[in-house]
Parts: C-alpha cells; sequence; structure tokens
C-alpha cells in the first residue's frame, strides 16, 4: 500500500515514455516528453529525491519543449513561409 | 500511506492519467489543453505529497511548477500558434478549463492550509495556489484565445 | 523645463524600481522558512535584481522608457 | 549487411544486454531495505559538514570534483552549439515578423517574469538548505527570461538580451568554480576542498564553500541556457538561407510533394 505512489508514478512514467516512442510528429512528441517530465518528477518526489525532481521540472516544463519546438520550426522552414505552404508549420 | 498520499494518488489516477491519454492521441487543440491540465494536477500533487511526507521542504516544487508549468504551456501556444489559430479548442473545452483552473487549486490548497495552521508557510501555500490559479487561466486562454483575440488589441 | 522633466521621469523609473523591489523582498521573506540577518541582505539583493529585471523587462516590452 | 542479418544482429545484442540486466537486477539488493552504506556515510558527513541538503553536500563539497566535469560538459556543450549554429556565410538575417500578443498574456508575463526570477535566485541561494541549487535555479532564472520570447515578442528579449554579456556570465562563472577549488588548495588542503566556516545548521550561511559554489554554477548555468536559446531562436527566427538550413529543406519537401 506504501509504494502504491511509486507503482503509480511508474505506470504514467511508462505509459509516456511509450506514447512519446510512437509519436511521430516532432511537435506533438514535444508535447508526450513534457508529460513524460511531470510523470518523472512525480516518481522522483515519491522516491524522496527532490533534487532530481527539480531538475527534471526546470529543464522539462519549459526548455526542452522550447528548443525542441525552435528545431522543428527551423527544420520545416520559417514559419509564416511555411505557414503559408502549408497548414501545418 | 496517510491521507494526504491517498489523495495524491487519487489525483494521479484520475486526473493525470486521462491527461496523458488526451496528450498522446487526438487533435493538436486537446493535447495542448491536455498538457496543460497535467501540469497543474501535477503541481497540486507535488503539495500534497509535500503535506503526506511531512518535507516542508518539497513545497517548493510545487512553487517551481507553478510559474513554470504555465511558461511550458506559452511555449505551445506560442510556436504552434498557426496550427491552434487553424483548430482552436472549442468554446466549452475552454470553459471547462477556466473552470478548472480557477476550482482546482483552492480545493487542495485550503485543507492544506488548515493542516498547515498559520504562519509563513500558510502565506507561501496561498501564494502557490495564487500562482498556479492565474497561471493556468492565463496560458489555457493562450491556447484557446489565437483567434477570438480581436487583431487590433495588441498593445496592453 | 528640461531638468524638470528628467527629474520627473528619474523619480517615476524610481519608484518603480523600489515598488518592485519592496514586493519581491516580501514575496522572498514568504519564500524562506527562517528570517535571520543573512537572509535579509541576499533576499534584498535578489529582489533588487528582479526588480531591475522587471523594470527592463517593461521598457523592453512597450520599446519607449518612462510611461507607466 | 542485408536486413534479414541486421535485424539478427539487432535480436542477439538485445537478448544480451536482457540477459545481463536481469541477472544484474537479481543481484542487487531489495528495493526500499534498511541497508544503505553509502546514505549513511554521506548523510553523516552531510551533517558533520552542517549542510542541511544531503545532495548539495555530495554535489559541492564531498564530490565536487565530479560536478566541475559536469559544468566543463555544459559549458563546451554550449560552446560547440554555438559554433554550429552561428550564421554561416551564405546565410543572413531578416528581423522576425512581429507577433500579436492577448494583452492578458503579456500583462502576465510582465508580472510572472521578476516572480520567477525571484523564484530562482531563491533556488540557488537555498541549495544547500532545501532541494535545488545552482542548475535547476539557473535554469528557472533563463526561462524566466525567455517568458519576454514566449509570452510578448522577440524583439522585446532581444533588447535585454546582450548574448555576449550572457556569455561571459557563463565564462565568469565557470571561472568562479576552478577559483573557489583554488581557493581550498591555497588554504592548505586539496583542490575544492571545503575551506570556510561551517556557519549554523539550517542557516543560510551554513555548508562552507558550497553556497558559494552554488552560486558559480547558477550563474553559470543561467549565462549558458541563455546563450544556448539565443542560438536556437537566431537560427529558427532570423536566419535565412544556406545550403543546409530552412530553405534547402523546404525546397526538397517541396519538389517531393
Amino acid at each position: 500500500m506504501a509504494d502504491l505512489l511509486v507503482v503509480l508514478a511508474l505506470t504514467l512514467v511508462v505509459a509516456a515514455a511509450t506514447a512519446a516512442v510512437l509519436t511521430r510528429d516532432p511537435a506533438r512528441q514535444a508535447l508526450v516528453l513534457a508529460l513524460l517530465g511531470l510523470a518523472l518528477a512525480v516518481l522522483f518526489t515519491a522516491l524522496q529525491s527532490p533534487d532530481v525532481a527539480l531538475s527534471q521540472l526546470a529543464v522539462g516544463s519549459a526548455l526542452t519543449p522550447l528548443m525542441l519546438l525552435l528545431t522543428v520550426r527551423k527544420v520545416r522552414g520559417r514559419g509564416h513561409r511555411g505557414g503559408r505552404k502549408r497548414g501545418r508549420a | 500511506m496517510n491521507g494526504w498520499l491517498l489523495a495524491a494518488a487519487v489525483v494521479l489516477a484520475l486526473g493525470v492519467a486521462p491527461a496523458l491519454w488526451g496528450a498522446t492521441t487526438g487533435p493538436l487543440r486537446r493535447r495542448v489543453v491536455a498538457q496543460n491540465v497535467a501540469a497543474l494536477l501535477v503541481c497540486l500533487v507535488m503539495l500534497l505529497l509535500a503535506q503526506g511526507y511531512a518535507r516542508p521542504s518539497y513545497i517548493d516544487l510545487g512553487l517551481v511548477l507553478a510559474v513554470l508549468g504555465p511558461a511550458g504551456t506559452l511555449v505551445y501556444a506560442r510556436l504552434l500558434a498557426a496550427e491552434l489559430a487553424a483548430d482552436p479548442p472549442t468554446a466549452r473545452v475552454t470553459r471547462a478549463m477556466t473552470v478548472l483552473s480557477a476550482a482546482a487549486p483552492p480545493l487542495v490548497v485550503l485543507p492544506l492550509c488548515v493542516a498547515t495552521g498559520p504562519g509563513r508557510s500558510l502565506v507561501k501555500l496561498l501564494l502557490i495556489g495564487a500562482l498556479l490559479t492565474a497561471g493556468n487561466t492565463i496560458s489555457g486562454r493562450a491556447v484557446s484565445g489565437t483567434t477570438s483575440l480581436p487583431r487590433e488589441a495588441h498593445d496592453g | 523645463m528640461a531638468r524638470t522633466v528628467a527629474g520627473s521621469a528619474a523619480l517615476r523609473v524610481t519608484a518603480e524600481v523600489v515598488g518592485w523591489w519592496a514586493v519581491l523582498t516580501g514575496l522572498w521573506l514568504v519564500l524562506i522558512s527562517r528570517v535571520d540577518l543573512l537572509e535579509w541582505v541576499v533576499g534584498s539583493c535578489a529582489s533588487l535584481l528582479a526588480a531591475f529585471g522587471a523594470r527592463a523587462a517593461r521598457v523592453a516590452a512597450t520599446g519607449r522608457s518612462g510611461s507607466a | 549487411m542485408s536486413r534479414k542479418a541486421r535485424l539478427w544482429l539487432l535480436a542477439v545484442g538485445g537478448i544480451g544486454v536482457a540477459v545481463l540486466l536481469a541477472c544484474a537486477a537479481f543481484d542487487l539488493p531489495g528495493f526500499g531495505g534498511t541497508s544503505h552504506p553509502y546514505g549513511e556515510r554521506a548523510v553523516r558527513s552531510a551533517l558533520a559538514r552542517h549542510t542541511a541538503n544531503v545532495i548539495s553536500s555530495v554535489n559541492f563539497d564531498q564530490r565536487a570534483f565530479d560536478t566541475l566535469g559536469e559544468e566543463s560538459i555544459l559549458f563546451a556543450a554550449v560552446l560547440g552549439t554555438v559554433v554550429l549554429l552561428r550564421e554561416t556565410r551564405d546565410e543572413h538575417s531578416e528581423p522576425p515578423e512581429t507577433v500579436r500578443v492577448d494583452p492578458h498574456v503579456r500583462r502576465y508575463a510582465l508580472i510572472a517574469l521578476p516572480v520567477t526570477l525571484l523564484i530562482g535566485l531563491y533556488i540557488i541561494a537555498h541549495g544547500q538548505l532545501s532541494p535545488g541549487g545552482g542548475f535547476q535555479g539557473g535554469v528557472i532564472v533563463a526561462t524566466a527570461l525567455h517568458l519576454l520570447y514566449i509570452a510578448i515578442d522577440y524583439k522585446a528579449l532581444e533588447r535585454i538580451r546582450p548574448a555576449a554579456a550572457y556569455a561571459i556570465a557563463d565564462a565568469a562563472g565557470e571561472a568562479a568554480y576552478v577559483l573557489l577549488g583554488t581557493a581550498g588548495l591555497l588554504a592548505g588542503s586539496v583542490f575544492l576542498a571545503n575551506f570556510l566556516p561551517y556557519g549554523t545548521f539550517n542557516t543560510l550561511s551554513s555548508g562552507g564553500t558550497v553556497p558559494l559554489l552554488n552560486a558559480a554554477i547558477g550563474v553559470e548555468v543561467a549565462g549558458a541556457t541563455v546563450v544556448l536559446l539565443a542560438r536556437f531562436l537566431d537560427q529558427a527566427l532570423e536566419i535565412e538561407g544556406g545550403g543546409t538550413g530552412g530553405t534547402g529543406r523546404q525546397d526538397e519537401e517541396a519538389n517531393r510533394s
């Protein structure tokens, strides 16, 4: 019973990580990765390592998505042009 | 396992797990909304865990997530704006999200405040609740408001 | 005349930074668990930095200085 | 090598790793047991040095040299990114389009920015007392500055972000860490020794050099993150052209469709 939180958090981590692998579009993958980061932070906290959880939250909640999405934008061409050419930019 | 930890487990199972499902399937609008909701709920889980493990210093996790969670959602709202504008969340979803952002933090923070008792940590809890409510309301608005926004009103 | 305008602008800048500084120092005192002299010193220095950050951000966002 | 042979090779490698992992996992001490030889020693040592946050004591005192390595990795990685993502001769910069933002979002960002900045500084300053420290706080400080881009406009961010200044902060933080380590050497013991008085337990001045090293790391990480994001932002929003950049790829996609 005491490990319920650890089991729950682990399940969430496994589900989110699998979903991140199965998601093919990088922009959508960034969203799943953010969820994976949140699940990992809960797992770390449940395992009594708040320092690691804080690192995960600091890096995973805004910084990594920003870098990923900027890279996606660069690879697909500049936002306004890509937006006009295709629906999804 | 005390009541606080049980509450955290309930929020994880009934809140974060469906949010994960929402963020991995369906159209982009649903995924971004689910991410916003997940950040809100995990912040509340952190507060509950801090109380459940009787570790006041764990509160800082909730504090950090209360400011960075909305910032994360704003990143998506900004960089996926074209796609979100083409297919924004429905008004019903937006309203539900606003209600959740306003209602969920007090539901968790107020019992925590009662358990904490008067003092500086009480003020800190209230502050986290306020930051969380304001931040998530705004980020929810940014996700849904990309088209409903009048094009002239850009100078606040 | 020019000096009065400059003087009132400087006053406004000071008021903005000092206002933010007071709010942020209060915030710092809420965040910490135990108050002592060093906390006060470090807290007010950090708040001053963040207060200048607040002003710089507002000026950068509006693209002009001085307006409230 | 044929596809089938590659799959076989992958299967053999995968099964090998799985078998080794399973063997290793069954030989581990039970989860949540009572025997923590390393943990007990680390906690005892941290308490002896009046550092309430044991993780900070391990990172910045007992194993401070490891952290110097980690910090150097970040420093080198950012340096490499800056070199790779610089504007090359066949590329040119174009100012990005102004974006219109909801005034509420704008107002929230202007209030949240100093608050996030202060929370980042708080996390850096209290690394020796509560969870957090230089790395986490530095990232939060850098994220706070980027609220100007994600909630207002790239031009606004550029006005308060002279990238050269943050590059200097990055280098200064790295240098401060090494200098503090050398000070330990000069004080009569070893490199990165905790040579300052340990102070009163659970106050801001406790932990000897731990808070100072945390501050150095905080400055380094904040500077490094800002410089890193500056290069990413330049590439994504301003820099055009080049053989391998956005337009080349776009033409390729256009040809395909």
